[in-house]
C-alpha cells in the first residue's frame, strides 16, 4: 500500500453517515475512494455543489458541471447546487462537518500553514481559510515529510491558514491529535513504530503510553 | 433590459473599468464578452473574479492579452501567466479567502456596508483591517465591494431579463449580477417569457441592464 | 375623483417602464391601478415576489401567493420568487427604483415619520426602514391633514423612519418635493390654490414664480 | 436527516427554548409544528420570527396560547394578542427592521459576526448600537443572531432532506434552516430523491436534522 493509500484510508475511516465534507485538492481527493460502502457522506464541492459523483463516463462530462479545480464530475442522486455565497454559508457557518486538506506544515500547537510560500507560491489561499475557520473538524492529509524535512514543525514558519487549531493530522506514518493544544501521536502506520515516527518528527510529540496501529 | 449586440455591449465598457467576471476556474465564464473585450483590446481593466483560471479559458484570456491592471480574486494558482505578470509587478493582485471575497461582493449588492467574518484572524490577511469583537470571539471588518460593470453568463435567460444558471456554473455570477452598475450577461439560450418557472428564477429581471442578443 | 385616486393617479404618473417598485400599504397599493397601459414597471413584495398581479379570480387563489400583508396576489408571467435575504437585498442595494409609502408626518427638511406613535401605535417598522433607506426615489402618498391636522410638519415630533431625505410626497392638494433640502411646493392639485396649501400646512414651503396643477 | 413523528419533534423542545420560525404573516408557517407545540404547552419560548401573523393562524397561535415569554420581530402590528401582551409587559418585544432582522438570522447561519447596514442610522433603532463609518457613510453594526431551535415549512422535502419552497411561503425559511443547532421541517410534500431538481434544491439535506414525518 503507498503511502497516498494509506493516508486516504485512515482520513476515511474519520466518516460517519449523514457528514458533509469537503476535500481538497490532492490526496485529500483520494479519501472518496475508500469511504466504506455503508457510511453516506455528503461531499461538497466548494464551487457549489452537494453530492459530488466520480468522474463522469466517457462521453457524460458537462462543461457545467465540476469540481473546485475545474476538472469534470458528475453528481449523485440528491445533489444539489448553489451559488458560491451560499457555499460559503455552509463552510464558514459550521455546517461542514469534516474538512479535509492538504498542508505545508503543521505545528506543535496545532497550526496549519498550507496557502504560501513567500517568494516562491503565492496562488492565493483559494478556499482554504474559510474551510479551516469554519468546519467543525478539520483533518490535514498529507507526507509526514518532503524531501527529507519533516512538515510536522516545532511552530509554523510559513504564513498560516487560520489561528484556529485542527483537529487531526494523518500522515504515511502517523495520526497526530491536540487534545490540549500540544500535538500528540495518537497511531502509527502499519509497521512503523514509535521511535521511527519520533525520529522523522521535527516538533515534539506527546507520546501516551499506547500508541494503537492505525487500522485501514 | 435591453438586448443588444456583444460589440455594443463591450463598446460600452471604458479602458481602465473595474470589472466583475462571474466563473470558477472558467466554469459559467461569459466566454463571448470575453472574446470581445480581447478584440477590442481593453486594456487595463481592474478585474475582480474568483480566480484567474487558466490560459485561453475564462478570464484567462485577458491575462494572455495583457490587459488586466489589478486583480481582486482568491487563486491564481493554476494561471502562470497570471502568476508571471503579479510577480514581475505588471498587474497589482489583492488575494482575498474566497468566502470572505464573496460576502464582499455580496454587501456591495446588497446595500451593506460589510461584515464581520472569522476568516482571516490571526494571519496576514488581518493586516490593516479593523478586527472587532464580538461576545469575546475576534472578527475582521471586511467592507462592500462593487464595480462598474458585472459580466454574468446564464444559463437560461428569458425576454424580460430573469435568469438561472445550471449546476456549478452558477457560482459567483448571481452575486456580482447585484454588485455593479451596468450588469451584462450572456446566456446559453433565450426563452419566452414563463419557461423558467417563479420559484426557479435565480436573478430578477430587473437587475439586468443587458442581454446579449442572438445574432 | 377622490382624494385617494388623486393621490394615486399623480404617483402612478411617476413611474417609467423598467422601474422596479414598492408599494406599501393603504394608499400606496392603489397605485398599481393607475399605472398608464403603454408602461411596464416591476412591482415586488417584499414578502419575497417581483411581478405581483391583481388579486386573484374566485377560486384561484394560493396560500402560498400574498403579499406583505397576508392577502391572497396573484403573479404576472415572468415573475419571480425570492427568500427575505435576497427581498431586502434588492431593496437595500439600491436595485429599487421606486418606493410608495403611507406617512404620518413629512417635515421641511424631507424627513419621514411613518411607523410608531411612542404609546399609542407601535407595531413595529416592518420593511419600511430598508424601504426608505435604500430605494433610489422615496416617494410618501398620503393625506395632506389627517383630522384637520396638517402631516406636513416643520419638524417631526415621532421617531424617524431613516435619516435619509426623501424625494417627494404626493398629497390630495400638492405635490412637494426637496430641492436643496428645503420643502417646495412642487403642484397643486386641480382646483386647488396654492395660498389653500399653504393655509392647511404647518411647515413653511418654497413657493417658486409659478406652481402647475397636477396632471391626473 | 430523521424522519420522525411531529410529538417527538415538539418533545425535543424545552420550555424557555428560543426558536426561529419561519412564515410572513403566517404564510409558510409549519402549521402542525405550531399547533403541536400548543398541545405540548410549551412555555416561555424565545421567539423570533418576522411578524406576530394574526390571532389563530402561523405563530399568533403562541400567543393565542400564551406561551411566548420574548419576541424579536420586524411587525407585530396585525396582531392585537401580541400587542396587548407588549403593552401589558406579559413579553418583551425587539422591534427589528425587516432586512436588517434576516440578514442578522444569515449573519448567524452563515458565521458572520454581524453586517453593517444603513437600516436606523439616526432613528431610534440605532440606540446602543455601535456605529461604523466606511469611506465616510455611517453604518450600524448589526449581530448575527441564532437560535436553539428553526421550525421550517417547505413545499417539498425528499427523503434526504433536500427541500424546495413555493411562491411567497419561501420568505424567512431558508435563512432559518441555517440559523439554529436543530432543524424541524414540515413539508406540504415528501418525494423522491430526485424530484427535486439539483437546481431547484434551495435548503441542501445536510441542514435538515428532523423532517416529520407523513402519518
Amino acid at each position: 500500500m503507498d503511502a497516498q493509500e494509506i493516508i486516504g484510508r485512515r482520513v476515511a475511516r474519520e466518516l460517519r453517515t449523514g457528514h458533509l465534507v469537503n476535500l481538497g485538492i490532492g490526496i485529500p481527493t483520494l479519501v472518496a475512494n475508500y469511504v466504506p460502502s455503508d457510511i453516506k457522506v455528503f461531499f461538497q464541492s466548494e464551487n457549489g455543489l452537494i453530492g459530488t459523483g466520480p468522474i463522469p463516463e466517457q462521453g457524460m462530462a458537462h462543461p457545467h458541471l465540476t469540481d473546485a479545480g475545474g476538472r469534470p464530475i458528475s453528481a449523485l442522486p440528491g445533489a444539489c447546487t448553489f451559488d458560491s455565497a451560499m457555499s460559503f454559508g455552509l463552510i464558514r457557518g459550521g455546517h461542514l462537518d469534516v474538512t479535509v486538506l492538504g498542508g505545508l506544515q503543521v505545528d506543535a500547537e496545532g497550526h496549519l500553514a498550507n496557502w504560501m510560500i513567500p517568494g516562491k507560491m503565492v496562488p492565493g489561499m483559494g478556499g482554504a481559510m474559510d474551510l479551516v475557520s469554519g468546519a467543525k473538524r478539520v483533518i490535514v492529509a498529507m507526507q509526514h515529510a518532503a524531501k527529507g524535512k519533516s512538515k510536522i514543525v516545532r511552530k509554523c514558519t510559513l504564513p498560516l491558514t487560520s489561528s484556529r487549531i485542527i483537529d487531526l493530522v494523518v500522515t504515511d506514518i502517523a495520526v497526530i491529535g491536540f487534545p490540549d493544544g500540544k500535538a500528540m501521536l495518537m497511531e502509527t502506520a502499519p509497521g512503523v513504530t514509535v521511535a521511527e515516527v519520533m525520529a522523522v518528527t521535527e516538533a515534539e510529540l506527546v507520546i501516551p503510553d499506547t500508541v494503537p496501529e492505525m487500522t485501514i | 433590459m435591453k438586448a443588444i449586440s456583444v460589440e455594443e455591449a463591450v463598446a460600452m465598457i471604458p479602458a481602465g473599468a473595474s470589472v466583475m467576471v462571474g466563473g470558477f476556474m472558467g466554469v459559467g465564464t461569459p466566454e463571448r464578452l470575453l472574446d470581445e473585450v480581447v478584440r477590442q483590446h481593453k486594456t487595463g481593466l481592474v478585474l475582480i473574479s474568483n480566480d484567474a483560471a487558466t490560459p485561453g479559458k475564462g478570464v484567462g484570456k485577458l491575462f494572455d492579452a495583457g490587459l488586466v491592471s489589478r486583480l481582486t480574486a482568491s487563486h491564481i494558482g493554476l494561471n502562470p501567466k497570471a502568476q508571471q505578470q503579479m510577480l514581475a509587478n505588471q498587474i497589482a493582485v489583492d488575494l482575498i479567502p474566497q468566502g470572505t471575497l464573496v460576502e464582499r461582493i455580496r454587501a456591495g449588492g446588497c446595500g451593506l456596508g460589510g461584515v464581520l467574518t472569522p476568516t482571516g484572524v490571526g494571519t496576514t490577511v488581518a493586516e490593516g483591517k479593523r478586527q472587532i469583537e464580538i461576545d469575546g470571539k475576534a472578527f475582521l471588518l471586511e467592507t462592500a465591494v462593487r464595480a462598474q460593470f458585472a459580466l454574468v453568463h446564464a444559463f437560461l435567460a428569458d425576454y424580460l431579463g430573469n435568469l438561472s444558471y445550471a449546476l456549478t456554473a452558477r457560482n459567483f455570477n448571481p452575486v456580482m449580477a447585484m454588485a455593479a452598475d451596468t450588469v451584462i450577461v450572456t446566456a446559453e439560450h433565450i426563452v419566452p417569457v414563463g419557461v423558467i418557472a417563479p420559484d426557479h428564477v435565480v436573478t430578477p429581471a430587473p437587475l439586468v441592464d443587458y442581454l446579449i442578443a442572438n445574432e
